[in-house]
């Protein structure tokens, strides 16, 4: 069971901030996950399609999407930070 | 290192920088900019994440730099054109550290620091996209 | 641009500032360091010179950066451990140029005008002499 | 006759912060009056005694010991600054 965080556009298009899921074993890395969440279509398919577009966090620490949730309690996935 | 709704009272953070007892505080306040009809700017955080990449951001700057104190305020929620989003202060014994150690903050600020900002204009809210010249500015910190 | 024997009114210079409609407001302020005990500092100017340098340099930043406003303040006559010698305030549109043109000007304010320091400690009152690293830190600016 | 200024150590020294002065036809650049004012002796060739300690403005110019003071109104002479 994994914390799924979504933040800015990603939280609007998918309609949820938080959720809890267990993605199926093959699914290793953050990418994965994505392309996982990206199957439910609708907002997830519309927040999540183009991956170019998304970064991401494995328990609050800032990752590469090819980086592994093996482990992971919470993936936070969101646009290019535009703070300050 | 804070993160709050509150509005930012800059004369009690300069006050609380002055009497750290260094020679020179910098400082750098960003503010609403009513771009194009901006009426309202909307700041998301990611709460654990944002106060670790402060924590680690002022970690960072005080190995770099000599530093009698630092300080880094950024507001979340809704904002007028005007109002203060973030505030950087920092306080060494000589001008040069003080005012490197200001730049340094706010540049990496904005590129690892997980806030996002949603500019309303009249029924059309959009959120802002990532800014090449932020990219830049923070990767000469890496480079040096 | 303004020399003047009163203390500085930061509160009152920064929401001028603010009001400059920038979205970036970069400050440096000088406190008096009580450097080995020193008591007291005695800043003394060359009036119109002093006038002329401040205009000068605020003229040259205005060249170099987009401004939407600039402040330098400088104080002159006797001052105690902590009190305020030097504002520099800036506004911009973008950080970037608040603050490199807020450096620039405390950096070249160090040099280009005509003030000078005395620090006393107890009986003994002494000029401070000309600091290598000020000059290099003005020159900086003179080769980009 | 010209207004002469001094600052800082350079004033302390002479004792005054400002005279007139009108020096002789053969006093061509800032160096040359700091020469004749230093032969005045005592705080005079004190404070002026070494020019590399100095620096001066003509009409609230800055410029090098050579410079010319034909037509000068007004000359300062005093250490390296060290304002801000």
């Amino acid at each position: 069971m994994i914390d799924l965080l979504y933040f800015a556009w990603v939280r609007e298009s998918i309609g949820i901030g938080h959720e809890r899921a267990t993605p199926p074993a093959e699914v290793a890395n953050v990418a994965g996950l994505i392309d996982w969440l990206a199957m439910r279509g609708g907002g997830y398919a519309e927040a999540l399609g183009d991956k170019t577009r998304l970064r991401a966090a494995v328990d609050q620490l800032f990752v590469p999407l090819d980086a592994s949730i093996a482990g992971a309690r919470e993936v936070a996935i969101f646009p290019p930070v535009t703070g300050g | 290192m804070l993160v709050t709704e509150a509005a930012i009272d800059i004369a009690a953070e300069l006050d609380a920088l002055e009497r750290a007892c260094g020679g020179a505080v910098a400082t750098f306040t960003g503010l609403v900019r009513d771009d194009g009809g901006v009426e309202e700017l909307f700041l998301e955080h990611y709460p654990v994440a944002t106060e670790k990449a402060l924590s680690d951001l002022a970690a960072e700057a005080a190995r770099r730099w000599s530093l009698a104190a630092a300080t880094v305020i950024h507001r979340v929620g809704a904002m007028a054109p005007g109002e203060r989003i973030v505030f950087v202060g920092t306080v060494a014994a000589h001008r040069a550290e003080a005012l490197e150690a200001c730049a340094f903050l706010i540049d990496r600020l904005k590129t690892d620091a997980p806030f996002w900002k949603r500019e309303t204009r009249g029924q059309d809210a959009r959120w802002v996209g990532e800014r090449e010249s932020d990219r830049d500015a923070a990767d000469r910190w890496k480079r040096s």
